[in-house]
């Protein structure tokens, strides 16, 4: 499983690098995103200060949201994913690459979103180990509900469900963590932290496993 | 090739200029020896603002079909370009400027954003014409969006207006006998706008040459290529 | 093989031709898949190009279809200069491509409806195609994405068919279709040119297509060259 | 012109209907964002109350990526924006089709974000006259400028995701205007609304104006 | 037309059969694109399918391959259950469908190194694929997006033939490539039979793929009948 794990993982990163989609395109859109948070928000430091981690937190998940869509367009064109079905890659597998390919992307993006909300929002990153920890966790768990959202938004084209009203909010919980964590670890009192992290990896725990399990229906539903 | 070089004279020279007066301005009593930012920032703001409106106008003249040059697309490129480089000039002297005279590197004032917003605007502008694409289908793509994307030019200039904001207002605009910037402040202003200008004028010219130059070997690369291609035809 | 001589001295040349491209050259993502192609089509004419997978059969059509645009040479259809105006002469032209220019989620006749209007045509024209081409009935109110391969194809011909137009551009015709489906497109060749349009094919299935077509040009290395003349 | 332009935009609804994507993907969203931000922002009211006007507009910029994205989709599949051309159709009028299809399903979504934001942050909707005015000149901006960026990605192989970027920061002055506009209009003092109204109508203007003329010249490099 | 009677009464009953259909009903989005298909495939045999557009081809080959589920009936393929399993099936099958399953941006050689590792093959027969079906060289590091459709199909079938399996099943190889392209396929499939494989085809190029064949069956209103035997 894991080999397919990274064959997937590979051609994914690969094709992204082909398209220079990740660090041409979503990556100042993900800048972008900070600036217009800051927009909308007065040009008043104190919420901007106070809401930093989450307006990081949320950036990160319209990002997902981006890089998810990508992922799943790449395997429609030319029915390209049911030529992996074909070649009989386990569906665990390709999920996990998958979703290891759009959480790469968006450590990358996280890095540069991290120094736009030092550089606009003026945060001071205290406590870097609480603030990776929660990166690491939270990135699991979005990329893998991403990644299998992905795939219910694919299969939605022949069988109408409503399921993305359900699944979509899954994203919500890992947000609410992440933010809650990271504003503890800005604020220095890590202990406030550890509950948030112990969720996230819960979370983290909870998505992989579904996905893993669950992908190779959401996939021949397709 | 002479006036080239001569109008690189001249953007040496004023430059200079500008740093001795610059150097010279009188170190006011709020903001220090930082007052002479004055010679430098406003200028190269305004030289950005030139340089977008001309990657417009070059723009427009290339979709209109009269006067389709390609010369026109590389002019616009160029000056598109050279408009990034001075407003990020702009936002490093600004935050320059900024810290010791608010406290901050950076606000989310309205004029800082905006400004923010025309760099990332034009950045994308550069981002997509580097992308492969044949050279009409490019530049027609190209100068669309630089005739879209040149609003941003007015609404940060009226910025200062439109939004309360701790940037200087438009004194330049508003400017009248006895207003509070005095004379040799404006005379920096003035010399060092002059300055930037020349330069830019200059950069424009060697840059746009450069990249007709690219053009033409791509041409070159082209008539290979259509060989080869024929070739094809022999082996079957 | 190198072109002989450029194929107009052949043909017939009867006033003013409908399709002429003088040394052609067409890019593609800078590629030249055209590499200075000649070609003279008179009014009537059912040309057939052949040639190897890549030669530039497709950017033949795709450039008289005015989607392609001439880098260089002399480019004119149905009297309109498509390197000045590419766009002009497309409604007087009916093309079908590799791709169908179908929407997946709208049903066949929706989907012909849309392209009739959209090309100015009468609707009333509609359900005598989708009868034509066999797309009627069940089929009719089917969503586009599920049909079969030759469904598909026999859609996006029916909106050809409803539509009409005075040059037509065919890119493999044959390709997918059942034999009476390949009967159906020799109908509709014949049906055209009988109503005083023209026609250019890109095909493989040769026989067929030959028995078809007036002339036979060879497309290969992007070059054009006459081959054989056929008098119909 | 408007012949094409009903012709067009009679046909993307229909095709939204059928697929649903609008009501079942990006509905879903537009609410998930809403509550997103409740989250980010710390269920402190007073941050959600002053900011709910910008909220409201981020959200709506944010659906607007989305809904242009699938109406550029839909002419990439099958080559069928290809065939739009081919019918000869006039390109001003497949442009403001294709706008006004985006406009309706944008203000189907403020709608139901408006009824998001009322219940979610306790707003109350003052003043509806500006709300809606505002609304209608900036959908009418947003839909415009979207549309044409669309046809912009689409003619680059990297199509969606490098929408974004070039979107964004042309919508951010009318995120702007709309916001501030409407900041007014919930605190009743509809007189500071009238300048950015006046703005955001020379938006709009300018969009619809440089879509219509311009469209052409996108549509053939594509 | 009515099938006369289940086609393995005709076929050369030797040992367990590849492929045994039995009376499968399929349906796509509710409709039975198989009402009641019967086949049944010896090991060796060359199948040709043919039959009107819609008939149901596809389908019959999709479901063999195991991405179509069984509604009713029974259904074994190389001796798995497809009805109660049909993922395990996949590797040991290799399918052409009218899509290709290639990825636009990467480019030909790294599509099929993929499509081989993912099947668990050997990269070595990598070079040699490209080789043999005429995308090697500049094309090989050409983006599948920029290819032409025939170069495309070439792409695809590089692939399968890299990876090699026991159960071939073509869906119209024949389409959108040129002769010697068709040639190409004619040698793959002897190949595979050569090595021990058994070959389904779906096409409407029927001479060459008859002549190909050991047995043609007629697919028509989503059931199968034979139609004819021809001795090898
Ligand atoms: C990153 C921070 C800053 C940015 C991005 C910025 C940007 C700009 C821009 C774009 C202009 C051109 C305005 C126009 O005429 O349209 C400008 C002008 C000017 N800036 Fe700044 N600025 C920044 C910080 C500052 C600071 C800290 C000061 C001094 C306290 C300052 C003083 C001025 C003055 C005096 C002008 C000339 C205004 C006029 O006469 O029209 N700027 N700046
Ligand atoms: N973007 C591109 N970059 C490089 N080469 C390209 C690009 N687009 C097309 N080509 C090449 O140009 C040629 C296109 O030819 P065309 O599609 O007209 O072939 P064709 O004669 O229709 O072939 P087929 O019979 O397979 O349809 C092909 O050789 C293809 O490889
Ligand atoms: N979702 C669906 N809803 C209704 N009918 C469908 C659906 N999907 C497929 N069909 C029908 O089922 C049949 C599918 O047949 P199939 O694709 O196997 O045809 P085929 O024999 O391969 O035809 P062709 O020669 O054109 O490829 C077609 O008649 C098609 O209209
Ligand atoms: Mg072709
Ligand atoms: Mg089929």
């Amino acid at each position: 499983m894991f080999r397919d794990a990274s064959l997937v993982a590979g051609k994914d990163l690969r094709i992204e690098r082909r398209s220079r989609v990740t660090t041409q395109q979503i990556a100042p859109f993900a800048v972008l995103v900070l600036v217009l948070f800051a927009f909308a928000l007065d040009p008043d430091r104190g919420v901007l200060g106070r809401a930093s981690a989450g307006l990081f937190w949320l950036a990160v998940v319209f990002c997902t949201v981006l890089a998810v869509q990508r992922s799943a367009a790449v395997e429609v064109a030319d029915k390209a994913g049911e030529g992996m079905r074909l070649a009989g890659l386990e569906p665990g597998g390709v999920f996990l690459g998958k979703a290891m390919a759009v959480a790469a992307q968006l450590a990358l993006l996280e890095v540069l979103l991290g120094a736009g909300v030092v550089v606009l929002y003026g945060t001071h990153l205290h406590d870097p180990v609480v603030l990776v920890a929660t990166a690491v966790l939270a990135t699991v768990g979005l990329a893998c509900a991403g990644t299998a959202y992905a795939a219910v938004a694919a299969s939605l084209r022949v069988g109408n469900t409503l399921l993305p009203l359900l699944l979509l909010p899954v994203l919500a919980p890992v947000l609410l963590a992440a933010t809650r964590a990271w504003e503890a670890g800005l604020a220095g009192v890590s202990s406030d932290a550890i509950s948030w992290l112990e969720l996230l990896a819960a979370f983290a725990v909870l998505y992989v496993a579904v996905g893993v399990v669950g992908y190779g229906t959401l996939q021949e539903e397709s | 090739m002479k006036s080239v070089r001569v109008l690189g004279a001249l953007a040496v020279v004023t430059l200079t200029g500008t740093v001795v007066l610059g150097l010279g301005l009188p170190a006011t009593y709020e903001q220090r020896t930082y007052s002479r930012m004055l010679a430098l920032h406003p200028p190269l703001a305004w030289t950005a603002y030139v340089a977008f409106g001309v990657t417009a106008a070059a723009s427009i003249l290339y979709l209109w079909p009269r006067t389709r040059r390609a010369r026109f697309d590389a002019v616009a490129a160029a000056s598109a370009e050279l408009g990034v480089l001075f407003t990020g000039l702009t936002l490093i002297t600004g935050s320059l400027w900024g810290r010791p005279t608010w406290g901050v590197w950076w606000t989310w004032d309205a004029r800082l954003t905006t400004t923010a917003l025309m760099f990332v605007i034009y950045l994308g502008y550069l981002a997509q014409r580097g992308l492969a694409d044949t050279a009409a289908a490019r530049a027609k793509r190209s100068a669309m969006i630089a005739v879209m994307a040149v609003i941003v030019v007015p609404i940060n200039h009226m910025s200062v207006e439109w939004w309360r904001t701790l940037h200087q207002g438009r004194s330049l605009a508003s400017l009248k006998p006895g207003s509070e910037l005095d004379g040799d402040f404006i005379a920096a202003m003035l010399l060092g706008f002059l300055a930037m200008t020349l330069t830019y004028v200059w950069l424009l010219v060697m840059r746009t040459k450069v990249i007709e130059a690219e053009a033409d070997l791509e041409e070159d690369a082209l008539a290979d290529a259509i060989a080869a291609r024929r070739q094809e035809a022999l082996a079957t | 093989m190198e072109p002989l001589h450029p194929p107009d001295h052949i043909g017939p040349a009867t006033g003013e031709p409908v399709v002429r491209l003088r040394s052609v050259v067409a890019l593609l993502g800078g590629f030249p898949a055209l590499a200075g192609a000649d070609l003279t089509v008179e009014r009537g004419d059912v040309v057939l190009l052949r040639g190897p997978n890549g030669a530039g059969k497709s950017t033949v059509l795709r450039v008289c279809a005015g989607l392609v645009p001439v880098a260089r040479g002399e480019a004119s259809v149905l009297g309109v200069d498509i390197v000045r105006d590419r766009t002009s002469v497309r409604r007087r032209v009916a093309m079908l491509g590799h791709a169908g220019f179908l929407y997946d989620d709208l049903t066949v006749r929706e989907n012909v409806t849309f392209a009739v209007r959209a090309a100015g045509g009468d609707v009333a024209t509609v359900a005598p195609a989708l009868e034509r081409l066999g797309v009627a009935g069940r089929l009719a109110t089917t969503r586009v994405a599920s049909l079969s391969a030759g469904q598909r194809r026999r859609t996006s011909l029916a909106a050809l068919v409803a539509r009409g137009a005075e040059l037509w551009l065919l890119d493999e015709p044959h390709a997918g279709l059942d034999e009476d489906g390949r009967d159906l497109i020799d109908g509709v060749v014949r049906g055209a040119t009988a109503a005083g349009a023209t026609v250019v094919i890109a095909s493989h299935d040769t026989d067929r297509a030959t028995a078809l077509s007036t002339r036979v040009l060879t497309v290969a290395g992007g070059m054009v060259s006459a081959e054989a003349v056929r008098v119909p």
